[in-house]
């Protein structure tokens, strides 16, 4: 991509050793900054010239200048001597609130006569105004500027805005930039956005030129404009029929785009369900435990998650039931704290495992041969565990950052594919591998399931039940801990988040049929897809959900044990 | 055992009835708010809330105490009560609300150009009294006949009605479902012309209330103490047994199930004016769930569990939110936890649990070892069907 | 007498791909003591859950009297024909007393209104003392059945079966948990109704068997299907069955 | 016996009340403070209860009003709304306080309002609603639609931005919002296809509700963010965000994650104060802007000494239950702080405690406070005139000020105006 590394680049270019090289005018950063002073203490037709001077330039500093003018963070500073100049101030404030000030001619600190650093409160600074007219046309040399941006998403957006802004003066300047674009994506949305514009032209031929070059892009940002454009019955009928045909070809291309969006946002969603639900379908589907805090070991994972994230940053002060307990951190930088989350992971399953085990011994062993009561009981212990995340915690959520290779997305064929969702199923498609694996391939699965299937029996046959029973479970509150720790980085992180994956994790484990783990996955893929497909026809999110609800009673009218049913024949 | 536990139930009803709606409404209209004795209109209003979660807490005994069906949507009965009555209370506001308009007020603002056909009925009295019973009986006779048609029972049954709760809180949460949306039904002024915020209708309320409750009882005792009410013991200890005794237990279960819904309904529509809101987080599950803790706490498979259970718990919200509103949900979940693994008999069986004990210390202070064939031991727990 | 009463043709149900009863036919007459035996998985269970309506059959015909067709027919339609089960663990109501036990069973309305308002007759009362005097638990009437022995459970089971007044009994297990001599006073009770009315019993126990079996007819089920049916004696040395049932033992 | 009955039946309340009132001194004043302290609203409310805890004590140590000590009862709501009216009745008729401070949701203050108005009760509100509602017992210290949403859009126009894209939680104040604000864009000549999230139409085809909507505690945002990529697909797009709490966080992930950025798509969110940036990914969203009657960076000498007061509090105070760490202070709590000293100026020109009096008082409209937000001042109809800010927000989870409406006055019913305006336009 660019030819020197980043940091680098950004060397180079504060230092204005690298010429912006891009686009002709001005090139130094003094000559630079001498043409802003220039326009900040012009007025009238003057500093629009100007602007369009310093569009020109490419320059880094100017836009960044530019930007906070529009901001109204640069002031007028008036020297004793009656000179002004223009300053911007330090982010940096020190204890009284005051903060150094930046010269924008020069780019250093602003002294006085001794050397000394002044420091100033923005209140006692007058900013240079600007009006809503001025606004539009720094703006608008912000949006040049960044057409040469090192960073690539923001070239692309600036050409977004250029084409969208129906003004041929930018068309040379996005010409310009095509020529020296290298990276696809971009190009493809400077085609755009050329097209875009030269849809505006008075003449009927580059019209058609623009409207078949809009069809061929698959221009999604265009459809507005052909549709105004489809709209103005006085123009060039040859021009309208172009651009039609053009409009019908994007719109089915958005028709194509939303419908594998969806079939991919079916599956993601699916995958979130199987990996909330996956734990369940261990505690109640093979131990028959109805597990009411199963969505608090979901809360165990999260937080835990939270906290290696802490621990890799710089500590964290809980409330801890008001003692305010001092977690340190490691301070870790770079790739290293990066990775915390790749920590996160097994230690979110460890601690919810604990935290299962734990449950186990206090309450549900005692109710293995009564299911409803399991029910009643562990609903008091996930109250419970809400207040206590609460104490420890806070009331509020707390913030789970994601790393950054979890941030953001690629497109395929404008197809969105989030990287976090797409981790999400191959997360789940690992661990109901693993659990697979580890149900059929190890021997603690072999006692699990002989336990599972007939605990009377495989006690008189030596195994020790309530051994793997405490184990069992662990197993599965651990996998909800896993889920927890996948959804710190999609949701909220709170004392009640298990609450709202509850009922959906019940559902799936019903419909799959409890016992059956590939059931489990039917169902998990079968309701995300259903639910997704739904708000897509519908519009609305909830209808949606209501509806899939509703469908799953009818549907356990025609198989009450769910997809899967494990009949269980010993009924009396 | 039994009887003497009945005389003593009645017993305690009849002292209980006295004090509920001759006493403290008495005191309540005839006593200077000076006297030492007066009972503030803000106690009656409380004791009429309580009185409301009896009755609910006594519906869902009869469902899970007596038939082993744990619904986890009780509350959704109670709330659609509450609506129907609501409604009818929203149409009574008139021209009294926000926007000075027959309509209520959220439909105002939303824009309905008229009333939607379904609310037109609920102007008349009658007509949402009853529907305050078949609205609620009808969706539980619905749920219940596919429910119970396809066999679905114990904790599957559960799951199924959270489940169906979950949907129907979610689709009265929409603001274009016509029924308030988050919001509600609120700010309700008049009930049959009657003032709904002078001390003597709430009074009024109140006493309605408690003959809701007696009636409630009453009602539940006959039924539990006919034959029907042996097969619905019979359904929760071995429901194989009497399916292939030739009952259809389907039907009974589905009868149960409607009757529980209406008494909810009922229960609802008189809680409805007496906090003066209806909001869809009434039907949510936890709040059916908490009404589980009051019978479980109370003494399930009994009529006074519920009772004892519905206002203690409510009496110690009352004073816990207040006193220490960290803790509350400590004490409710903690409660829930101790009473299953512990007391399943509940606060009722805490006398039989405590002369137990007793019985056992004073035997190991004899130091004479007698068998352990005592009859009031064996009594097992009750133990649902597991599928 | 020429028309079985019972008429098993050609039945087979699969569970997930096991064949629990495949091509299974069998007769039963009126008045017959049926004794059935077979190893585990035999499918004796699976036989009587498809008798009695708990399971349907993937083909077949299942045909009660002249012409009533089983397989379209839920447990209680079934029950309310005539036909009684009694399962292999005592299934008795367990917070009822012996009485009411029996109160429940006896033939009569079984709707939700009718039993809403009935009332024990003195007729009722009577044929309970009757039943009670059978199963000789007439001295722990008012105990609750939960407080039972597990023998007392099973003939308490016995007896609701019998206050059902069913024309066919069937009949799983009766011996389980009991004693020797326990296990004699079924055997007898269960010879003593033969005749009145038509009894399949499953049975492991074959001193058991043997005892009730007497000249009746013994099914072997085995895989499914009917291996072999005839005496007592001809069965036990049957050689299939000695290699497959009875032979195991070696 | 029978002076005992009502004790005996269990209600504790009856009984501390009892107590509490035997400890009243005559030197005292009790304030009612009225706030989900359990429950889903806990997290937001809790900061309130804190903040009025806050401004009490500083009432206090300066010799309180009218030379009586404020004695906070602090009563928990607990997310329930039956128990918000209950306890609204215990303090107006129990303890008998002519004034409360509290609520946070639409629901909360709904259900409340005919307890105020059957027992004359003065209550304080502060949180940002849809202006739909005037009441003789509710003074409205927080924002009206016309002093956060509409400032908004405002300034979004003026910014050159053509495309709204509107999306909340389905309650009552984004659904008010949205309707407003749908009526507001086509007065504003933006075509209604511009207007996205969709249009619901009731039988007489007007428009009833603008705008998409999820029900509370949404988290699965993948279809309808995809759908904002392409509304903004084609430029000078924003979104107008009135999603409620807890929602914001998975909306929000899923916007960076589908690389939205403040510079192709802002989002404007109604409902996210610093309190709540606390739980966002505040890195990622560096640049996304919020509108406010007061923002934490404000620079003022009032906000300096308030926040220098308000930490100095938090470092010595020890109620239960108050969290010392990571605190910031938001619009609400401010609002939640200037209803108190409204009301403490209100009750010290009236010289009395008397509702009637103090209401009366404040609806002079001479009632100001020099807030730690710029000035308040109570309008004649109960709504409050005051500073509005937009502002972006900062990798720390504060707000860079971008601009400042001076002094607007609330406005209530603005839909009814709105609907009037575009009637007569023809549209």
């Amino acid at each position: 991509m660019n030819p020197l590394p980043r940091p680098i680049l950004f060397l180079l270019l504060t230092l204005g050793l690298l010429t912006p090289r891009l686009l002709a005018g001005p090139g130094t950063e003094a000559e630079v900054r001498h043409d802003l002073v220039l326009t900040l203490l012009s007025h009238g037709p003057e500093r629009h010239e100007l602007l369009h001077q310093l569009a020109r330039s490419g320059s880094k500093v100017a836009a960044s200048v530019l930007t906070s003018w529009t901001r109204g963070e640069i002031y007028a500073y008036r020297t004793p001597g009656g000179k002004t100049i223009p300053v911007t101030l330090e982010e940096q404030e020190d204890a009284k609130g005051l903060a150094r000030a930046i010269r924008i001619d020069t780019g250093a600190v602003l002294v006085d006569a001794k050397g000394k650093a002044l420091k100033f409160d923005d209140s006692t600074l007058d900013t240079i105004d600007t009006d809503m007219r001025l606004r539009m046309d720094i703006q608008q040399a912000i949006d040049v500027l960044s057409l040469a941006s090192p960073v690539p998403d923001e070239r692309r957006s600036a050409a977004v805005k250029l084409g969208n802004s129906g003004k041929m003066a930018y068309l040379p300047y996005l010409e310009e930039r095509l020529t020296e674009e290298k990276i696809a994506d971009v190009r493809r949305t400077i085609e755009e956005a050329i097209a875009t514009l030269k849809l505006g032209s008075s003449d009927p031929s580059v019209q058609i030129k623009a409207a078949r070059n809009l069809a061929r892009l698959n221009a999604l940002g265009a459809v507005d404009v052909l549709t105004q454009f489809v709209a103005n019955k006085s123009a060039d009928p040859d021009a309208l029929a172009a651009a039609r045909i053009a409009l019908r070809s994007i719109q089915e291309h958005i028709s194509l785009v939303n419908f594998f969006g969806t079939l991919f946002r079916g599956v993601s969603l699916g995958s979130i369900l199987l990996v909330v639900s996956l734990g369940l379908a261990i505690t109640f589907g093979l131990m028959g435990v109805i597990n009411m805090a199963h969505g608090e070991m979901i809360a165990v994972g999260a937080y835990t998650a939270y906290l290696v994230e802490n621990i890799f940053g710089s500590g964290i002060t809980l409330p801890f039931f008001g003692f305010g307990l001092h977690v340190p951190g490691l301070h870790a930088t770079g790739s290293f704290y990066e990775s915390n989350f790749i920590f996160a992971i097994p230690a979110s399953f460890v601690t919810a495992a604990i935290a299962g085990l734990v449950l186990e011994r206090l309450v549900i062993r005692f109710l293995y041969r009564r299911p409803l009561e399991s029910l009643l009981a562990t609903w008091g212990v996930s109250l419970v565990m809400q207040q206590g995340f609460r104490m420890v915690f806070g009331a509020n959520n707390v913030q789970v950052d994601s790393p950054s290779w979890l941030l953001g997305h690629f497109s395929i064929d404008d197809v969105m594919f989030g990287y976090n969702r797409v981790f999400v199923v191959g997360f789940a498609i690992a661990i109901v591998l693993g659990t697979w694996l580890l149900l059929t391939k190890t021997p603690l699965g072999l006692l699990i399931r002989s336990v599972m299937q007939n605990r009377r029996m495989a006690s008189c046959m030596g195994v020790r039940t309530d051994w793997v029973n405490m184990l069992t479970f662990a197993f599965g509150s651990g996998l909800a801990g896993l889920a927890g720790a996948f959804l710190s980085q999609i949701g909220n992180v709170g004392p009640s988040m298990g609450q709202t994956y509850i009922v959906d994790s019940f559902m799936v484990v019903v419909v799959g049929g409890v016992g059956s783990i590939v059931g489990t996955v039917y169902a998990s893929l079968g309701m995300g897809s259903a639910d997704q497909v739904l708000q897509q026809v519908l519009g609305s999110p909830v209808l949606g959900k209501i509806i899939v609800l509703c469908f799953i009673i009818l549907f356990l009218q025609w198989k009450p044990g769910g997809l899967f049913a494990t009949r269980s024949r010993n009924l009396d | 055992m039994r009887s003497e536990r009945s005389r003593f139930e009645l017993w305690f009803l009849a002292l209980f009835a006295l004090v509920i709606l001759v006493i403290l409404p008495g005191l309540n209209a005839f006593t200077s708010a000076a006297s030492a004795l007066h009972v503030s209109d803000f106690t009656i209003n409380l004791y009429g809330k309580y009185l409301c979660y009896a009755v609910l807490a006594i519906s869902v005994d009869l469902l899970w105490g007596y038939t082993g069906l744990l619904s986890l949507g009780q509350c959704l009965f109670f709330a659609l009560g509450g609506y129907a009555f609501g409604m009818y209370l929203m149409l009574m506001i008139g021209k009294l609300g926000q926007y000075h308009s027959n309509l209520p007020d959220f439909m105002v603002f939303l824009g309905y150009p008229r009333l939607p056909a379904h609310w037109v009925p609920f102007r008349h009295f009658w007509f949402a009294a009853l529907a305050v019973m078949w609205v609620p009986g009808l969706v539980a006779y619905i749920f219940g006949f596919l429910a119970f048609r396809s066999r679905i029972r114990g904790v599957y049954f559960s799951i199924l009605t959270q489940a169906l709760t979950y949907a129907a809180c979610l689709m009265f949460f929409r603001n274009d479902f016509t029924f308030g949306g988050n919001n509600g039904l609120t700010d309700f002024k008049f009930v049959l012309g009657y003032d709904l915020r002078s001390a003597a209708t709430q009074r009024v309320l109140y006493l309605l209330t408690g003959v809701l409750l007696f009636a409630t009882y009453g009602f539940c005792r006959w039924l539990t103490s006919s034959k029907f009410g042996k097969v619905q013991r019979a359904i929760r200890d071995s429901e194989n047994r009497v399916l292939f005794s030739g009952y259809s237990t389907p039907n009974f279960k589905l009868f149960v199930f409607v009757v529980c819904a209406v008494i909810a309904g009922l229960a609802g529509a008189l809680y409805v004016p007496q906090v003066g809101i209806i909001n869809p987080s009434e039907m949510a599950t936890d709040k059916s769930l908490e009404v589980i803790v009051w019978v479980a706490v109370g003494g399930r498979g009994t009529l006074i569990g519920p009772i004892i259970g519905a206002i203690v718990v409510n009496a110690i919200k009352s004073w816990a939110t207040r006193a220490f509103p960290d803790l509350w949900l400590f004490i409710l979940g903690g409660m829930f936890i101790l009473v299953v693994l512990f007391l399943p008999g509940g606060i009722v069986s805490l006398p039989e649990r405590l002369g137990e004990l007793a019985r056992k210390f004073r035997r190991a202070r004899a130091a004479v070892p007698e068998p352990v064939a005592d009859s009031a031991e064996a009594k097992p727990a009750p133990e649902p069907d597991r599928t | 007498m020429s028309h079985p009463i019972l008429n098993v043709e050609d039945v087979t149900k699969t569970y997930d791909g096991f064949k629990a009863i495949s091509n299974l036919t069998f007769y039963l007459f009126k008045g017959e003591l049926r004794t059935v035996i077979g190893p585990n998985g035999a499918g004796k269970s699976t036989f009587f859950d498809l008798l009695t309506g708990r399971a349907k059959p993937d083909s077949g015909t299942i045909v009660f009297g002249q012409n009533t067709d089983l397989t379209s027919m839920n447990e209680y339609q079934i029950n309310r024909l005539g036909i009684g089960r009694k399962f292999q663990t005592p299934s008795v109501y367990t917070d009822h007393t012996v009485w009411e036990n029996l109160l429940l069973s006896l033939k009569g309305p079984r709707g939700v209104f009718a039993t809403l308002f009935s009332r024990t007759t003195a007729a009722q009362r009577g044929r309970i003392d009757e039943l009670l005097e059978t199963i000789r638990l007439g001295e722990k009437r008012h105990w609750l059945a939960g407080q039972l022995a597990h023998g007392e459970k099973q003939w308490l089971e016995i007896g609701m079966l019998l206050a059902q007044e069913p024309e066919v009994l069937l009949v799983d297990e009766p011996a389980a948990g009991m004693t020797d001599e326990e296990t004699a006073r079924t055997g007898e009770l269960l010879i003593s109704l033969a005749g009145k009315h038509t009894i399949v019993v499953v049975e492991h126990d074959m001193t058991f068997v043997k005892q009730i079996a007497r000249d009746g007819t013994v099914t072997v089920l085995h895989q499914g299907s009917v291996l072999c049916e005839g005496t007592f004696d001809f069965v036990q040395s049957h050689p299939r069955v000695r290699e497959v049932y009875l032979g195991r033992g070696k | 016996m029978i002076k005992k009955l009502p004790k005996l039946l269990g209600v504790g309340a009856l009984a501390l009340s009892a107590l509490v009132g035997s400890a009243r001194a005559e030197d005292t004043v009790k304030v009612g403070v009225l706030h989900s302290l359990s429950g889903t609203m806990a997290i937001s409310e809790t900061s309130l209860r804190d903040v009025l805890l806050f401004a009490f004590d500083q009432i206090n140590a300066q010799g309180g009003v009218l030379g009586h000590k404020i004695e906070p009862v602090v009563v928990d709501g607990a997310s329930n709304w039956p128990l918000f009216a209950e306890k609204a009745k215990e303090l107006l008729e129990q303890d008998k306080v002519p004034v409360v401070f509290g609520c946070w949701t639409s629901v909360s203050r709904k259900s409340v309002l005919p307890v105020f108005e059957k027992d004359n009760g003065l209550l304080f509100y502060p949180v940002q609603f849809e202006g739909e509602e005037l009441s003789k017992d509710i003074f409205y210290t927080a924002e009206a639609v016309n002093q956060q949403a509409i400032p908004a859009v405002d300034y979004l126009l003026a910014q050159g931005v053509k495309k709204f894209y509107l999306i909340g939680t389905d309650y009552v104040y984004p659904q008010t919002t949205n309707l407003i604000l749908y009526k507001y864009l086509l007065l504003h000549g933006v075509p209604i296809q511009n207007i996205g999230g969709g249009l619901r139409k009731g039988s007489d085809g007007k428009v009833m509700s603008a705008g998409k909507y999820v029900p509370f505690g949404y988290t699965d945002f993948q279809q309808i963010v995809a759908d904002i990529k392409q509304f903004a697909a084609s430029g000078d797009a924003c979104v107008i965000n009135t999603i409620n709490g807890d929602s914001n966080v998975p909306f929000f992930k899923q916007i960076v994650a589908a690389g939205l950025s403040p510079s192709d798509c802002p989002v404007v969110s109604f409902s996210l104060a610093e309190d709540e940036l606390r739980s966002m990914p505040t890195r990622n969203l560096v640049g996304e802007l919020g509108c406010w009657t007061y923002f934490q960076s404000l620079k003022t000498p009032e906000n300096k000494a308030f926040l220098k007061s308000w930490n100095a509090w938090l470092a010595t105070e020890n109620y239960p239950g108050v969290v010392k760490e990571h605190r910031v202070v938001d619009s609400p709590m401010v609002l939640s702080y200037d209803g108190v000293y409204l009301w403490k100026a209100a009750v010290e020109k009236a010289g009395s405690f008397d509702v009637d009096k103090v209401r009366k008082v404040l609806e002079s409209g001479t009632i100001s406070f020099d807030g730690p937000g710029g000035k308040i001042t109570v309008q004649g109809d109960h709504y409050t005139t005051k500073n509005v800010y937009i502002g972006e927000t900062k990798a720390d989870g504060q707000f860079r000020i971008l601009k400042t409406f001076d002094q607007v006055a609330g406005a209530p019913f603005i839909l009814k105006g709105l609907g009037v305006q575009l009637a007569a336009k023809g549209m």
